[in-house]
């Protein structure tokens, strides 16, 4: 490559005595991901300060904490990122992996590192499951050491289904099943039976809880083999369960279109008003929490129940799996134009030590990158065992291109025009119509 | 064509100010009547409770015998004619004049008509497609008088109408309103703080002060026998000269130094009194004078025109008096002042009020 | 100047009253134009700059964008989006401020010239509240109000569930607005009515004209240049409004989407600088369109 | 008329309480919401607390935030003031070809360039400028942004400062220093008190602007923590939020207020016609 | 003390207007100065220029034979008091007043000292510590004043000062204005548009027209014997009659129907002339009378105080004459006109110059 670090020697600094790090991230104490904030500032960066002293090496780690809208942190990290400047670490969300690659933003770890084997040699990745480790890489290259990750389920209400008359360990296993559990649950006064992100409203939620989900359920991934999904039949079935959903009453479709609908759709399961509702372990973990959840429900471990999401039938899912998932998450990058890339790589090494990771969950239940940390802490919680040890074999992650974000618009926008009582087959025609645009071309959309 | 009554009539401001205040009032029907006074003593105020622009506090107005005194300024049957004119900027000399007709939703074709008579009448022909703007402050005087007049009101109420217009101007307008009035014969009130415009248009005066009636009557007797010294001070275009003095037994008052004749017939001798006489009946002699006088040294003498006013040191006090055009002393010439004792007012130095009224036209002549 | 009389020596006094001179009056201009040209000027010129490239923010195009010619801006004239954005932002510039502010303005300062000052203090200290408060603060009172099911407006109208921010989004963001920026109307326009001598009013009621009579031929014939001014001024805030987005985000699908909305989302959420900045161009030019419209019947009327 | 008067006077009333309710209903949550043990996005009677400010105060930059902020916006209101008013100053009393077209231009650019496309060359140059993580910095762009219309506004107020004032001064020798500083100054004030509240004001509630050109949480105004008030999922946190958009809103009404009682708040704003 | 001297001035201002255009003009050394002359007639702009405010754009202005043409307000040592007064309102009295001196950087105490001295001889003791605000028109008045003599000017520059000031101030700021400037001495210049003033206050009077000199003279020649009907028009403080007339041979002029005497030395007969003669030097008669004379009819009558003005129409011309009060005919009352030679002025028709000039003075002392 002829800009960034290209040029740069690898190896500069790297006996320096004084080092200096900043370490940026989209989280703040008192604010966004405050725990990951306080982990970082209060334990992290004083270990690592503590361990570099006694190599006799004197390091000042800043931390640099926004808690914004991705979005907008997106744009002011690739402002810094696009001046040569910016913190020497970052985190980023793994959709970002190959839009920043494509920009230069960020380079494989071991260009960065310059020693292909003191990158690849570093123990850890083997506790990193391969597809977790999707999540930093991009064209078969690592660029980032992946965080925590996550899986999505269906849950549901056991006392709405007690009254409904369904069995307390409801497993469907096919859409049709959820739709039948829905149709009992509408019996119910003033139930909502079924919520299924939709809309553009909900932002990425309706594509991470809602459409992929359901399309990987279909066997079909929005992007393979380069190509983006375009208006075909996988897509029109997904489309048609949404009809099925929000057409006969299943679902609300006018809380599909609040700007705070999601917010809204959390305080109403909590308030034991809706009866199934697919979402991710963060639900589980701190929304209907019982202590510090934003919708704390105080018989969350009795009330809750939670069931893998089916493929349309048996069989039908991607890989011809019999239940599917979605996953994201995050990682933890090197800024190319880093002083100190050697010191960088050490300080991501150690955050991503098994101690560290253990100790970034503070006694909490979190699914996490590696293996090992995973099987100790997820002991204590039912539901965390059962999405690392059920769900994450089976998931799925989203195609990092820069491409992305505009397919994925697209997507919720399909959901809100057949939400909006459009018919499928229009909104999977704009659909595409608008895929195309995004992506480029008709030759890079997969259509039938 | 219509009198108006105005009994007991007070009008407060909302801000306790007691604009009027307990006033009594008769206008004649087609009376070409003044309210003078110094700023702010609530002639302004008088005039638009007449109008109904402000509420009575108390009492009441009638108009042609009918009780006004609670009906809406739009339904009393009265022109006003605003101090800035309040002509409608926009709109033609001939809209303006009929806007009144407008909104009676007369028709514009009738309104024509009004229009170009009265314009006809006020010598605006020619200026109907004019905008207000493009017309000189005379101009728009008659604008606002031919609106007032378009309006057919009983009564005309104009509030100081000349003031905005230049010296010369104001002038001609006088006679040209003067004139008009006796035409029409429309009973009119007129506000102004200018004694010169009260006394050479008005039928009758009332000098108002402080939201009350001082004195009522014709112009010649308010200038020639102000019934206190508050009116004396007030009228005159010199200003009236109020000395403290005494009365002397022998038909004569003390005072500056010197002595005056006076009819003393109602007053004790040695009774302190204030000696008030206008500049314009004082004699000025550079001789010796026989009787009694004031004797002083001229200060500065101000060109009047046809007159000067020459300032005459007297002990000490200041004393205005009206020399003809080329005859003013030099300034600091020793002078002689006399005057007859019929043009010599006496006020109680307490109240200030007149002392020697017996026979207010006898004195007046004299 | 006649050289016969004028004598050579010397420079003459300044013109202006303050013996200023164009010199110092050009450095007392100085700083601020500064100040505009780094911070207004330059950022504009080169938004204009990247309307024609294919610049964005991540992904190959932020290291090498290309030039694409005209091709964004015809790009937003066949971008169904891009109009239903135009077409909302029109709507909201004329329900909120060229009808809602305007008139609920006119209103408040009509009404409240001749109240009693503690009634005209409190009712101009809650009007200008709404327009001090910080937008983000301002987004969330709103939301509250509207919320579907503790809100305010449907405890008010005893209509628990109705969701008005989905049901009828543009209308609320209307009368957000209209709420919002009332207050400077009511400011210009009660300044503006000071303007119009009491006498004229006075005249109109002598005459037995009606308030409406009143209104139409003496008040607005006089503030007729404020009207323009404040419109103008309105509109164009207005228009170029973001707050939108806090309270909708320009849901439900797009039909709050106001330009400024629709611009930020295709910049942030699409990453396209270069159409976004071609958008802007556009909205610019739309308001210098409507600017000049009504500079020109500004001059017209007066 | 009695009547007739009973019934408008009625009328009046019951149109100020409709102005009235209808600008002071929105504002019920913030009076309610922070004080509310349960505060939701909804107004109902409080669950009185004062639990939520504990929490607020507690909050590790939340107090530091107000005090950023108040750092920004107060140089930005004087910055702004005092630019804008030699500017229009001059402006006003100097016939400068072209001023009026300049004016209304310049008005026209700074309400458009506010968007997200601006930000990329702002950027840029405040990066090469260094001035990257300076609340100096943030104030020095919404100087910029503000100044226009602050110009605009301000120029009528000094067109309204009688000439006689100056030329008096000017006879009696005084220096154009002096005359602004004894005469001008002094007159105008309460057009600069409306002017610097507005413009305070206006920076108060900029969030982009210092988020992008601000690195160090510590020096981050409120405007932008208050965007930070949420979890991790994006809900926002409600036990803090109210009373800390109760706190930030403070220093805005009391300046208002401070303004309004020494001077009162006025507008001139471009009513020139 | 100072005087000024002005050759060829002339001040255009951006918009083309010549406001003063060529104007010669000296004033002496302690001489009170009147520069009067209708509205927009240029005053203000000569009074600007001599001050530096406005830029000349053609002569020389000289002060005290240093020529200021060119030279910054602040340093020609004059001193102005504006029609508004320009008080500073967020000053007290006291600063105000020296400001002036503060521009100087004066110190503190002795500007105390100044400001209380003066404040002593313009009787503004007590109000020293006031705003502005808080004082009447007439105390604002001798402010300015007091803040213009602080500033030690050699010439003074007044620019409508008593305009502002209701009637009856006016009158006693008058007075006491021409007082100060005797006490004085210094040079002051004064600008007004009401003779009235002038003609009281000024030693010489320049009448202005369109930003030209149309007379220059004493109160007296100005007032008695005005270069043209310009300025016969625009002096006294009733209209001179101006009326169309033919030179008889015999010594009198026709004119309205009738005939008057005048001095006809430098006209031929039957020349077209004006005939102009004021009303105060017209004798009414309502008997006979012998000799030339105008007849006519009494239309209306204004009271003027000691005075009246009636009008009479005399063959379709309103005619103007001064009566004494109690003396006016009823209106419709047949009556004569007649008036001295001395006093029947008679300008061309063509440019309204003045015809008999012939012994200025003699013609004036009748
Ligand atoms: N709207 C008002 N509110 C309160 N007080 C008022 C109002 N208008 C006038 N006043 C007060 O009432 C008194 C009488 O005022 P008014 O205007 O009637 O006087 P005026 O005789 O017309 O004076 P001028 O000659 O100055 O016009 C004054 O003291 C004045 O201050
Ligand atoms: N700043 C200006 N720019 C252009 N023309 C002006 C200006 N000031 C005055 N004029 C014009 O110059 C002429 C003389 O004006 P000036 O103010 O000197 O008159 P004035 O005799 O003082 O009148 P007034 O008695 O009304 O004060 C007028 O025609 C006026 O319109
Ligand atoms: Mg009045
Ligand atoms: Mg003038």
């Amino acid at each position: 490559s002829d800009s960034g670090s290209g040029d740069q020697d690898a190896n500069r600094n790297a006996d320096a005595k004084k080092v200096e790090l900043t370490f940026g991230s989209n989280s703040v104490k008192g604010g966004k991901s405050s725990a990951g904030a306080t982990f970082i500032q209060d334990v992290l960066i004083p270990k690592f300060v503590a361990e570099q002293k006694g190599k006799g090496v004197d390091v000042t780690v800043k931390f640099q904490g926004d808690g914004s809208d991705d979005e907008v942190y997106k744009q002011k990290l690739s402002l810094d990122l696009s001046n040569k400047s910016g913190p020497d670490l970052f985190q980023i969300d793994g959709i970002w992996v190959g839009e920043f690659a494509q920009a230069n933003y960020i380079k494989p770890l071991t260009e960065t590192v310059g020693d292909a084997a003191k990158v690849d040699d570093w123990d850890g990745w083997k506790q990193i499951p391969e597809s977790v480790q999707a999540l930093g890489s991009y064209n078969g290259q690592r660029y980032g050491v992946p965080g925590g990750t996550d899986g999505r389920v269906l849950y549901f209400n056991k006392k709405l289904f007690q009254q409904a008359g369904l069995p307390a360990d409801w497993q469907p296993k096919s859409w049709d099943d959820i739709i039948s559990a829905g149709q009992a649950l509408k019996k119910i006064a003033g139930v909502t039976p079924i919520q299924i992100n939709a809309g553009t409203a909900m932002g990425e939620a309706t594509t991470m809880q809602g459409i992929l989900p359901l399309l990987v359920g279909t066997g079909a991934t929005v992007n393979s083999d380069g190509k983006w999904l375009g208006n075909t039949a996988q897509l029109r079935e997904v489309l048609d369960f949404y009809h099925q959903v929000y057409s006969t009453g299943l679902g609300d479709p006018v809380l599909q279109r609040e700007a705070k609908g999601r917010d809204k759709s959390f305080a109403e399961f909590a308030a034991n008003k809706i009866g199934i509702l697919l979402e991710g372990d963060y639900f589980w973990r701190s929304v209907v929490e019982p202590k510090e959840g934003v919708a704390k429900m105080a018989d969350r471990d009795t009330a809750v129940g939670y069931a893998l999401i089916p493929a349309r039938q048996p069989g039908a899912g991607v890989k011809g799996q019999d239940f599917v998932s979605m996953s994201g998450g995050g990682a933890t990058a090197i800024n190319p134009n880093t002083k100190f890339p050697q010191q960088a790589w050490e300080f991501l090494q150690f955050m991503n030590s098994a101690e560290m990771v253990k100790e970034s969950l503070d006694g909490a239940a979190k699914i996490t990158q590696r293996s090992d940390v995973n099987s100790e802490v997820l002991k204590s919680d039912p539901m965390l065992s059962f999405v690392a040890e059920k769900v994450l074999p089976i998931t799925q992650y989203r195609p990092g291109r820069a491409e992305y974000p505009k397919i994925s618009a697209a997507l919720q926008q399909a959901t809100a025009d057949v939400v909006g009582g459009k018919s499928t087959d229009a909104a999977a025609q704009a659909y595409e119509k608008a895929v195309e645009a995004a992506a480029g071309g008709k030759d890079k959309v997969t259509s039938n | 064509m219509a009198g108006i009554d105005i009994e007991g009539l007070a009008t407060v401001y909302p801000n306790g100010v007691r604009a009027v205040d307990g006033l009594d009032l008769h206008v004649a029907d087609g009376e070409f009547f003044a309210l003078l006074g110094p700023s702010g003593c609530g002639k302004t105020t008088l005039l638009r409770t007449i109008a109904g622009l402000e509420a009575a506090s108390e009492g009441t107005v009638r108009i042609d015998a009918t009780d006004v005194t609670r009906t809406e300024p739009g339904k009393r049957g009265v022109a006003m004619v605003f101090q800035d004119y309040a002509l409608f900027p926009h709109m033609s000399v001939s809209e303006n004049i009929t806007y009144p007709l407008k909104v009676r939703r007369v028709a514009a074709a009738t309104r024509l008509e009004v229009a170009s008579r009265t314009a006809g009448e006020l010598s605006l022909d020619g200026l109907l497609e004019r905008k207000p703007g493009q017309l000189s402050g005379g101009q728009q005087q008659r604008v606002a008088l031919a609106r007032a007049i378009a309006s057919e009101g009983k009564v005309l109420l104009l509030d100081e109408p000349l003031s905005n217009l230049d010296a010369r101007l104001r002038l001609e307008a006088r006679t040209f309103l003067k004139k008009l009035q006796r035409d029409l014969g429309i009973t009119t009130v007129f506000v102004t703080h200018d004694q010169a415009e009260a006394l050479a248009l008005a039928d009758r005066i009332a000098v108002m002060d402080s939201g009350k009636l001082r004195q009522l009557g014709s112009p010649r007797e308010v200038f020639a026998r102000p019934a206190n010294t508050f009116v004396a001070n007030f009228i005159g275009s010199t200003p009236m000269n109020l000395l403290p003095g005494k009365v002397l037994g022998d038909g004569t008052v003390s005072v500056a130094g010197g002595s005056l004749p006076a009819t003393t017939v109602s007053t004790p001798a040695d009774a302190e009194v204030t000696v008030g006489i206008r500049p314009e009946y004082l004699t000025l002699s550079t001789g010796d004078v026989s009787g009694p006088s004031l004797r002083g040294e001229v200060v500065v003498a101000e060109n009047l025109g046809t007159q000067s006013l020459v300032s005459v040191d007297c002990d000490g006090t200041l004393i205005g008096v009206t020399v003809p055009e080329e005859t003013e002393p030099a300034p600091g010439a020793p002078v002689a002042l006399t005057a007859p004792a019929s043009r010599v007012l006496l006020y109680t130095q307490e109240t200030g009020e007149l002392l020697n009224s017996a026979d207010h036209t006898a004195g007046a002549r004299s | 100047m006649t050289s016969a009389t004028a004598p050579a020596r010397g420079r003459a006094p300044a013109r202006d009253v303050a013996g200023l001179g164009v010199g110092r009056a050009l450095g007392f201009v100085a700083p601020a134009m500064l100040l505009i040209g780094a911070f207004l000027i330059f950022p504009a010129l080169w938004t204009i700059y990247i309307g024609i490239t294919n610049y964005r923010l991540t992904g190959v195009e932020a290291v090498s964008p290309s030039m694409v010619g005209l091709s964004n801006y015809t790009k937003a004239l066949n971008d169904a989006l891009f109009h239903n954005a135009l077409w909302l932002t029109l709507l909201f510039v004329l329900g909120s401020a060229i009808i809602g502010q305007n008139i609920l303005g006119f209103t408040l300062a009509w009404v409240l010239r001749r109240a009693r000052p503690v009634v005209r203090r409190t009712v101009e200290a809650f009007t200008l509240l709404a327009w001090i408060l910080p937008s983000t603060v301002v987004a969330y009172l709103w939301v509250a109000f509207y919320d579907r099911d503790g809100g305010t407006l449907n405890s008010i109208l005893g209509t628990p569930g109705t969701a008005w921010l989905i049901d009828y989004p543009m209308a609320c963001l209307v009368v957000f607005n209209t709420w919002r920026g009332t207050a400077f109307s009511m400011m210009l326009y009660s300044s503006a009515l000071q303007a119009v001598p009491p006498s004229q009013l006075e005249s109109a009621r002598m005459v037995g004209a009606s308030g409406w009579q009143t209104l139409r031929d003496v008040v607005f014939p006089h503030i007729r240049g404020h009207v323009l001014t404040n419109t103008l001024l309105i509109s164009l805030w207005t228009a170029n409004d973001f707050s939108p987005f806090l309270l909708t985000k320009g849901g439900p699908n797009h039909e709050s989407e106001t330009v400024p909305v629709y611009i930020y989302n295709v910049a942030l959420q699409g990453g396209e600088l270069g159409y976004s900045s071609a958008i802007s161009f556009l909205l610019l030019i739309a308001n210098l369109l409507v600017s000049l419209v009504y500079l020109r019947l500004l001059r017209r009327r007066s | 008329m009695r009547p007739g008067y009973v019934v408008r006077r009625i009328g009046f009333y019951v149109l100020i309480c409709a102005i009235t309710l209808f600008f002071a209903v929105p504002m019920l949550w913030i009076a309610s919401a922070p004080f509310d043990a349960s505060p939701g996005l909804g107004v109902h009677w409080p669950d009185w607390t004062l639990e939520n400010i504990r929490k607020t105060l507690d909050h590790p930059y939340a107090m530091h935030s107000m005090v950023n902020s108040l750092l920004i916006c107060v140089t930005t209101a004087v910055a702004v003031t005092a630019f804008a008013a030699l500017a229009s100053y001059a402006l006003s009393r100097v016939r400068i070809p072209g001023r009026d077209a300049l004016l209304y231009g310049l008005l026209l650019l700074s309400s458009v360039v506010t968007g997200t496309a601006a930000m990329v060359p702002i950027f840029v140059m405040m990066f090469q400028l260094g001035l990257i993580d300076s609340r100096f910095g943030v104030a020095l762009v919404m100087t910029g942004g503000l100044l226009p219309a602050a110009i605009f506004i301000l120029k009528d107020f000094v067109d309204a400062v009688p000439k006689s004032y100056e030329e008096s001064a000017r006879v009696f020798g005084a220096s154009t220093g002096q005359i602004l500083r004894d005469v001008v100054l002094p007159v105008a004030r309460p057009g600069l008190a409306t002017i610097m509240v507005w413009a305070f004001v206006n920076s108060w509630g900029n969030f982009l602007v210092p988020f992008l050109l601000i690195r160090s949480i510590d020096k981050q105004p409120g405007a932008v923590l208050m965007q930070t008030l949420t979890d991790e999922g994006g809900s926002v946190n409600l036990q803090v939020l109210p009373v800390f958009s109760l706190l930030f809103s403070i220093p805005v009404v009391v300046l208002y207020l401070l303004v309004n009682s020494r001077y009162g708040f006025r507008f001139h704003g471009g009513i020139k016609s």
